[in-house]
């Protein structure tokens, strides 16, 4: 084993074999002390939502990855790369001038489906609205709010404390399970609110001029919107619960609608939290 | 809640990751290490001085000297005493593990007496007193009963002493056991022998003294008459596979050839009174008649017969089997009658007459009781019997003394275990075992030159042990001790100023003559030596007859031993080997019989594979094997090399360890000449 | 009510099912502890080996396990070496198999050797020139990585993902993922390699022994390939037994063929290389030890059928039908192709170990038969209940089959 | 003197000679403080460095012959099988006397030199070594009992040899006596069937005999160079030798 202990020689089949042995225990070694190290590292400078959702969205179904100008009818088909984080796509700009370019794109339909369009959507069902006094109210959508419905607990961030976007904005805890809604833009914290005022969150954006380019807008939103909506649909009834929509509208409350489990798991699925 | 947990881990993990970079992890596994070396299990040889020391062995005739390793005093290995006289440097498997003996667990520690079927503690004057009152209550009345000594060692001075106590007891009785190795008047020359033809005789598997026929071995030639492919039969020039029971019409056979073809020493003819007797009775049997009977070739009888006489000096022996048992009388003349015919009694290479190492003053043959036979006693005589080292009788069938017991009797039993004959004894007596006995070793019945050893003990024999002249002076209250009477002989030795000593420790001869005392004599023997007579010279050979008064029986005898039998078709050989039939051995012989198969072992038989399949068995199958006089059960053992029709049973341990010969002697039942070694037997699977 | 622990979006049976299910094999554990409790304490005698058969079930069904665990080194192989993305699909499984398969091989190990408070000595004072120091030090070595392999799986599982510490640590472990499969890939080569040089370098056993190639007997690298062969078609097994088991479908088709693929060309070549190292065997090393080959198969029940079962009939066979694309597409026929390629392997593993101590090898030798007595048994079944319980545990609170959740949503 | 220095010690096992006694496995035994067998041992669990077994001719009654084979280890010189398979050093073959020493405490029992000793000289302990009570007393002081789980085998009386090297040392000595050094199983056999000694230096008796005409070593093939050489004048014997492994059982 080592060369002062009895039975070792220094011929080459020693040396050969205990150097192999040697090298793999120090490779081995210095890999999980390197992911050891790194993780502390991130752990410290608090990256650890931003790898939250880097995993999240690393494990989403591809099906739930889709680029939102595939939504649009831009694309056949293209898988989303950036986390849904527009504003470090390469491909985003050419996108939006090519959609400049023509006019024809369609217009969604939501049945009655109430959509205001004065805001900017996230894909995970929360909204963004630039108020006047330059501050930003997050909220969640109508979607998402009948998803949820009555949380019976909801942990909202400390006031003053600055979200990143995907980042747990806050979470509700219901029928036994834990959801956690992500924040659609980065920003501080300045007042917080709940179902009741409407808007759950008002946030100082970082600068003078927060970037929106990644979130939803117009048709765009409602077209995703739609699709969200037969999404819903699918998973519900693959679960086995017809009573999502009575003529074509949503139940109020899914959360008492659907059974608690399956209730769930739909959620994840909608919030993009897998 | 969260955090909590994390710190919990990182404690632990920390925790765990520091207890790795100390050294007490090594520390512990080292600790295991030494630990695994001196395992709980593991006993701790006992250190101290070691020494050498020298003794004669006791566990047979043969008397080989013995050089014992001693740490301190306890022996720890025992080996054969270089270019000694006899045992020529040579231990059989037996001798090599002597030194267990004295402490195997079941050493009987306290004299005991029957109640029932079982054994209860007893003081040795109780048993004593109760020998005493039986003896005076015989004195009373003049009883015609008999007190009797059975001795397993005969020729011991012990031997002396029990004689000249049954000369002053009632109708006393000296009787040997009867499958002792007789002390015969003519010891053999082997070293000069040029062919040996033996009837069953085991020469290479504990015969004579080992060492010396071993020796010899390179120069005789060695013709084995025997049923079984023992050991001898394997290593022997010529082996005669011989129908079970019909050694003496071989005999006959073979000394009808040398007759008819006149290859006989005539002039050692003539001094046979009734030779012509003989002739006539070997006349009945040409090669043809022996050749039916014996199921060998008449061809490979003429062929022996040239072969014997052929290499002189030549000698036919026959000895009794250590399980076995001897051979019957008559049988022993007819091959005895060959050696008339080789001219071989009496001649260099042959029988050589010799003295005896000489007795102290009232040890006169007159004044003992005279050896004999059990067969020679007559059935339902004997009211006092006392069975000297009763572990040795483990090979006798019980039922031949039993039935020489009168109606109310008392069996005493001077022994160190509870085995063999001590299992029927009424009292048990605890005797000082092998290598604690400070005794004497008589001449090995082969030896051509008397000799006298001692057998110094090494070890103390437990404080209730009583030895059989101590037990015999507490019953006629008051008596020599054996030591006393032991010394009184070497100074008779010393006196007759014959013979030489020979010294274990430097292989050193000392002329007695040179000796100045007897007291240097006895020191000399004590220390590791043994005294050895020259050897005799040849002389003229007085007139004898060669079938004494049984003609009759002889030819009777030869006519075949084991009649037909529809019922009982097989014939049962029981055989053993002198290292562990007689009872008690090593547990070290597991080697021999559970961790190898180098012998069968006492729960087994061995059978021919037609006759196995025959009688529907195979091989590790459990067969019952079923006589007139009894049953046993065994495991079968499939041999290429049995006899057809033979079934071959050892007497001896088992490789389950205990040694239980009852069931299978008893099976083979006693006849008329006292014999056991023949029976008619069935078999059928368990 | 241990919801909150399988992630979200699995369909799982209830608490009191999986119980009811985890019970016998439970109480199977707890038996299989009890005989190898016995062998460790009382000692080897408890064991039906002996002096001749001084390797017993235990090391026939250690080289067995080992070489159906190759799956996850061969499988972590192609998916981060060669980059095989498909494969991902069972990757995590194919960990837990390795995993289950090694620690169970190394335990039984432990009780198979007379003093194990000394094994560490291997370690201490190794001859190099020993394959068993070569396996030993594989095998720990390989099983350390299997762990760390299994980590980010365990870390994974929704609630200890809610540590922020341990949801960094498995991103960066599995970041790091293609050193470990590397390094799990070149040790799994020896240990696979050296545990055939086992038996192939034993001079003193002519029906073992075998020419060496550089310093490793042929069956060093037949072991390696057949191991590598045998793994995928391992992993499709117990994939399609925990789809059967648990009623759900797990991973594609596609994945299940593309495994039969895999293994039918390592197969191939395997059975092929088989064949020439035996022809050179009978008429090569065999006479040169002064025997004939003739003479071991001259002993029933083990006659010549057994090389032909093992080359032709569970070799040949599997590879052609798992080569060919029509029969592959039917699951009937792939899995019955994977089963006896695994059963071949297997039955190469007794030849050589049972088979081999079984000959005699001078002229009084008896042909020796032996039995597992109970406890060996057990001390086995301890293994396979074990192997089913962290198996279970992790198929229900771990994602083992990362495809499990779009196939359902299908 | 150079002679020692480099010994060979090896034997020549006369099978014309050998009566299948057993004296040279009880000698072994308890030279080698080997303890008697566990109630539950067999013969093929059993302890003997030094075993005898007996080969048969294989014709029936009343042709049927046999020899005794006293097997013990070889000593292989050449390729020894237990040296290189063993994972942690535990068997050495010495220089200086050639002979292949086993050490039971380095040893874990993993039984791998066991399945490779083509001719089964080694032997597990699968029991703790028990003797009767009482009998530890009469245990060899230079030999160390072996505990349970590990293996041995024979190594020419190890004891013995460092019994002779001390007195050799003591007596200034620089290579040991011939007759100092002896076996217990050669010094036990009756028949002398074994001759020992250094077959290294051509004018010991056991060199020259295991060079004379019908000596022959077991499994000769292998290459193993082993150092106990048997001899007989039966041809059959030379037959069954070389055709290899027997078929039917032979029993003893």
């Amino acid at each position: 084993m080592f060369p002062w202990v009895n039975g070792f020689k220094w011929d080459a089949g020693h040396v050969i074999f205990l150097g192999a042995f040697y090298t793999v225990v120090m490779i081995v070694l210095a890999t999980v002390v390197r992911a050891l190290v790194r993780s502390r590292h991130h752990v410290r400078v608090e990256k650890v939502e931003a790898f939250r959702w880097k995993q999240d969205f690393h494990d989403l179904p591809a099906r739930d990855r889709r680029c939102r100008h595939e939504l649009n009818g831009e694309v056949d088909s293209r898988l989303c790369e950036n986390g849904f984080d527009c504003r470090s796509c390469a491909k985003h700009p050419e996108f939006v001038q090519a959609a400049a370019a023509r006019a024809d794109l369609p217009k969604g339909e939501l049945f009655g489906f109430p959509m205001p369009l004065d805001r900017l959507y996230h894909r995970g069902h929360t909204w963004v609205r630039k108020e006047k006094d330059g501050t930003l109210s997050v909220g969640l959508d109508e979607l998402g709010a009948r998803l949820i419905g009555k949380p019976e607990r909801l942990d909202l961030p400390e006031l003053g404390q600055h979200l990143n976007a995907n980042a747990t904005a806050w979470s509700a805890a219901r029928n036994g399970a834990t959801i956690r809604v992500l924040a659609p833009i980065e920003g501080t914290v300045l007042a917080t609110g709940g179902p009741d005022q409407g808007w759950y969150l008002k946030l100082r954006p970082d600068g003078p001029q927060p970037d929106t380019r990644h979130l939803l807008r117009d048709g765009e939103a409602v077209r995703w919107m739609s699709r969200e909506l037969d999404r819903l649909q699918l998973l519900a009834t693959h679960g086995a619960c017809p009573a999502l929509a009575d003529g074509g509208a949503l139940v109020e409350d899914l959360g008492a609608a659907l059974p608690k489990n399956e209730w769930a798991a739909v959620c994840g699925e909608m919030l993009l939290e897998p | 809640m969260g955090l909590g947990r994390r710190d919990l881990l990182k404690l632990v993990g920390g925790g765990a990751a520091g207890f790795f970079l100390t050294p007490v992890p090594w520390w512990l596994i080292d600790g295991v290490a030494i630990r695994t070396e001196s395992w709980p299990g593991v006993p701790d040889p006992p250190r101290g001085e070691v020494r050498t020391r020298y003794t004669t062995c006791t566990l047979c005739p043969a008397a080989c000297g013995v050089r014992a390793r001693c740490v301190v005093d306890q022996p720890v290995s025992l080996a054969g005493v270089a270019s000694h006289p006899a045992s020529a440097g040579v231990l059989c498997p037996a001798g090599l593990c002597g030194h267990h003996l004295p402490l195997l667990p079941n050493r009987l520690r306290q004299a005991l007496a029957r109640k029932g079927d079982n054994f209860q503690p007893v003081g040795i004057d109780a048993v004593a007193g109760a020998v005493a009152t039986a003896l005076a209550d015989m004195r009373q009345n003049g009883s015609a009963e008999r007190v009797a000594v059975l001795d397993a060692r005969p020729g011991r001075t012990a031997s002396l002493m029990y004689r000249r106590w049954l000369r002053a007891a009632p109708n006393g009785t000296y009787l040997l056991a009867p499958s002792a190795e007789a002390t015969a008047p003519m010891g053999i020359d082997i070293a000069r022998t040029g062919t040996v033809l033996s009837f069953g005789a085991p020469v290479l598997d504990g015969w004579g003294t080992p060492g010396r026929v071993l020796e010899a071995r390179k120069t005789f030639r060695l013709i084995q008459v025997e049923t079984r492919q023992s050991r001898t039969a394997l290593l022997a020039d010529g082996w005669l596979p011989i129908r079970p029971g019909t050694e003496a019409a071989l005999a006959l056979g073979i000394a009808n050839v040398l007759i008819e073809e006149k290859l006989y020493d005539a002039a050692a003819a003539r001094n046979a009174s009734d030779f012509a007797a003989y002739a006539a009775l070997a006349a009945q049997f040409p090669p043809q008649r022996a050749a039916q009977l014996t199921g060998i070739p008449a061809q490979t009888i003429i062929a022996a017969a040239h072969d014997f006489v052929g290499h002189g000096p030549a000698i036919a022996i026959a000895a009794s089997d250590p399980g076995g048992g001897p051979l019957g009388e008559d049988e022993q003349i007819a091959i005895a009658a060959l050696n008339v015919l080789s001219g071989s009694i009496g001649r260099e290479g042959g029988f050589l007459p010799r003295g005896e190492a000489s007795r102290p003053a009232g040890f006169e043959e007159a004044a003992l009781a005279p050896e004999q036979g059990i067969a020679e006693v007559p059935d339902a005589s004997i009211r006092v019997l006392i069975i000297d080292d009763a572990r040795a009788a483990g090979t006798w069938c019980w039922s031949a003394i039993e039935r020489k017991l009168a109606a109310t009797h008392i069996v005493v039993a001077m022994t160190e275990f509870l085995e063999g004959a001590a299992q029927h004894a009424d009292f048990a007596v605890p005797a000082p075992a092998y290598l604690e006995a400070g005794e004497d070793a008589p001449a090995p019945p082969d030896v051509p030159a008397a000799m006298f050893s001692l057998a110094g003990a090494l070890l103390k024999p437990p404080p209730e042990a009583v030895d059989g002249a101590a037990f015999l002076n507490q019953v006629a209250g008051g008596g020599p001790a054996l030591a006393d009477v032991l010394k009184q002989r070497v100074a008779a030795i010393h006196a007759s100023r014959r013979g030489e000593v020979f010294h274990y420790a430097d292989a050193s001869r000392t002329a007695v003559r040179d000796v100045k005392s007897a007291a240097d004599l006895w020191k000399a023997l004590e220390e590791g030596g043994c005294w050895i007579d020259h050897q005799p010279t040849p002389h003229e050979k007085p007139l004898f007859a060669i079938l004494g008064d049984a003609p009759d029986r002889v030819l009777e005898a030869a006519s075949g031993r084991l009649p037909a039998d529809a019922q009982f078709p097989l014939a049962l050989v029981p055989y053993g080997w002198r290292g562990a039939a007689g009872g008690a051995i090593s547990p070290i012989m597991t080697k021999l019989y559970q961790e190898s198969d180098l012998r069968p072992g006492g729960d087994t038989i061995e059978l021919h594979p037609d006759t196995a399949r025959k009688y529907g068995v195979a091989d590790g199958h459990v067969a019952i094997v079923q006589t007139r006089c009894g049953s046993c059960q065994r495991r079968v053992r499939v041999d290429e090399s049995v006899m057809p029709g033979v079934i071959q049973a050892e007497v001896g341990p088992s490789a389950s360890g205990n040694c239980r010969p009852e069931a299978l002697l008893n099976a083979c039942g006693v006849a008329g000449d006292g014999t056991w070694r023949l029976a008619r037997a069935s078999l059928r699977r368990a | 009510m241990d919801r909150s622990y399988i992630a979200r979006g699995l369909e799982r049976c209830t608490t009191r099912r999986f119980l009811m299910w985890l019970l016998p094999w439970t109480l199977l554990l707890a038996f299989g502890l009890y005989a190898a409790g016995l062998c460790l304490f009382k000692g080897l005698n408890q064991t039906n080996m002996d002096n001749r058969f001084a390797f017993g079930l235990w090391i026939f069904l250690d080289l067995t396990v080992i070489a159906l665990g190759a799956g996850a080194f061969f499988t972590g192989f192609l998916v981060y070496i060669l980059r095989m993305h498909e494969l991902k699909a069972v990757i995590n499984s194919a960990v837990v198999i390795g995993l289950v398969c090694y620690s169970g091989a190394v335990t039984v190990l432990m009780v198979d050797v007379g003093q194990p408070l000394r094994a560490w000595f291997t370690f201490w004072h190794p001859n190099v020139h020993s394959m068993l120091t070569e396996v030993t030090f594989c095998i720990t070595c390989y099983l350390t990585v299997l762990a760390i392999e299994y980590l980010p799986l365990l870390l994974k599982n929704r609630r200890l993902r809610q540590v922020p510490s341990f949801l960094v640590f498995e991103f960066e472990l599995h970041r790091v993922m293609y050193v470990l499969a590397g390094v799990g890939t070149f040790l799994s080569f020896f240990h696979q390699g050296s545990l055939g040089g086992l038996y192939g370098v034993l001079r003193g056993r002519p029906f073992a022994f075998r020419e060496a190639l550089g310093v490793w007997p042929s069956t060093f690298f037949l072991f390696v390939l057949s191991a590598a062969a045998v793994g995928p078609s391992f992993v499709l097994l117990t994939t399609w037994l925990v789809e059967k088991i648990t009623g759900h479908q797990l991973v594609e088709r596609t994945v299940m063929q593309k495994l039969g693929r895999l293994s039918g060309v390592l197969l191939i070549v395997y059975v092929l290389l088989k064949t020439i190292d035996t022809l050179v065997w009978m008429n090569r090393t065999v006479p040169g030890e002064g025997f004939s080959p003739q003479q071991f198969y001259g002993f029933e029940p083990f006659g010549v059928w057994i090389l032909f079962a093992e080359i032709v009939v569970f070799g040949l066979l599997p590879a052609v039908v798992l080569l060919d694309a029509r029969r592959r597409a039917s699951q009937a026929w792939l899995l019955t192709a994977a089963g006896f390629a695994c059963f071949g392997v297997a039955l190469n593993r007794f030849v050589m170990t049972i088979q081999t101590l079984a000959l005699p090898t001078l002229p009084f030798d008896r042909f020796l038969s032996y039995w597992p007595s109970w406890q060996e048994v057990g001390t086995f079944l301890a293994v396979v209940a074990y192997g089913v319980l962290v198996y279970s545990l992790s198929y229900r609170y771990l994602i083992l089959f990362p495809q499990e959740r779009d196939l359902k949503a299908r | 003197m150079a002679a020692n220095k480099s010994a060979r010690y090896g034997m020549v096992i006369d099978l014309d000679r050998c009566t299948g006694c057993g004296a040279c496995m009880v000698a072994c035994a308890i030279e080698n403080n080997v303890p008697p067998a566990n109630a539950k041992a067999t013969e093929r669990t059993g302890i003997t460095w030094m075993r005898v077994h007996r080969l048969g001719n294989g014709r029936p009654f009343p042709d049927s012959r046999a020899v005794f084979f006293p097997i013990l280890c070889q000593q292989c010189g050449h390729h020894t099988p237990c040296v290189a398979v063993c994972p942690q050093n535990a068997v050495e073959v010495d220089a200086a006397t050639g002979i292949v020493d086993q050490m039971p405490q380095r040893c874990l029992g993993c039984r791998y030199c066991m399945a490779a000793c083509p001719y089964h000289a080694r032997y597990f302990n699968w029991w703790d070594p028990a003797w009767p009570a009482g009998m530890e007393k009469t245990l060899n002081p230079d030999v160390a009992p072996r505990m349970r789980g590990v293996v041995e085998k024979c190594n020419l009386c190890h004891g013995r040899l460092h019994r002779a090297e001390s007195k050799a040392a003591a007596e200034g000595r620089r290579d040991i006596a011939a007759n100092d050094y002896v076996p217990a199983c050669v010094e036990a056999c009756p028949a002398k069937a074994i001759t020992f000694g250094d077959l290294a230096d051509d004018q010991t008796e056991v060199a020259q005999l295991a060079r004379s005409e019908g000596a022959f070593r077991l499994l000769e093939k292998l290459g193993t160079e082993s150092k106990v050489y048997y001899r007989s004048e039966r041809p059959w014997v030379h037959q069954a030798v070389k055709s290899g492994i027997g078929k039917e059982p032979q029993r003893g």
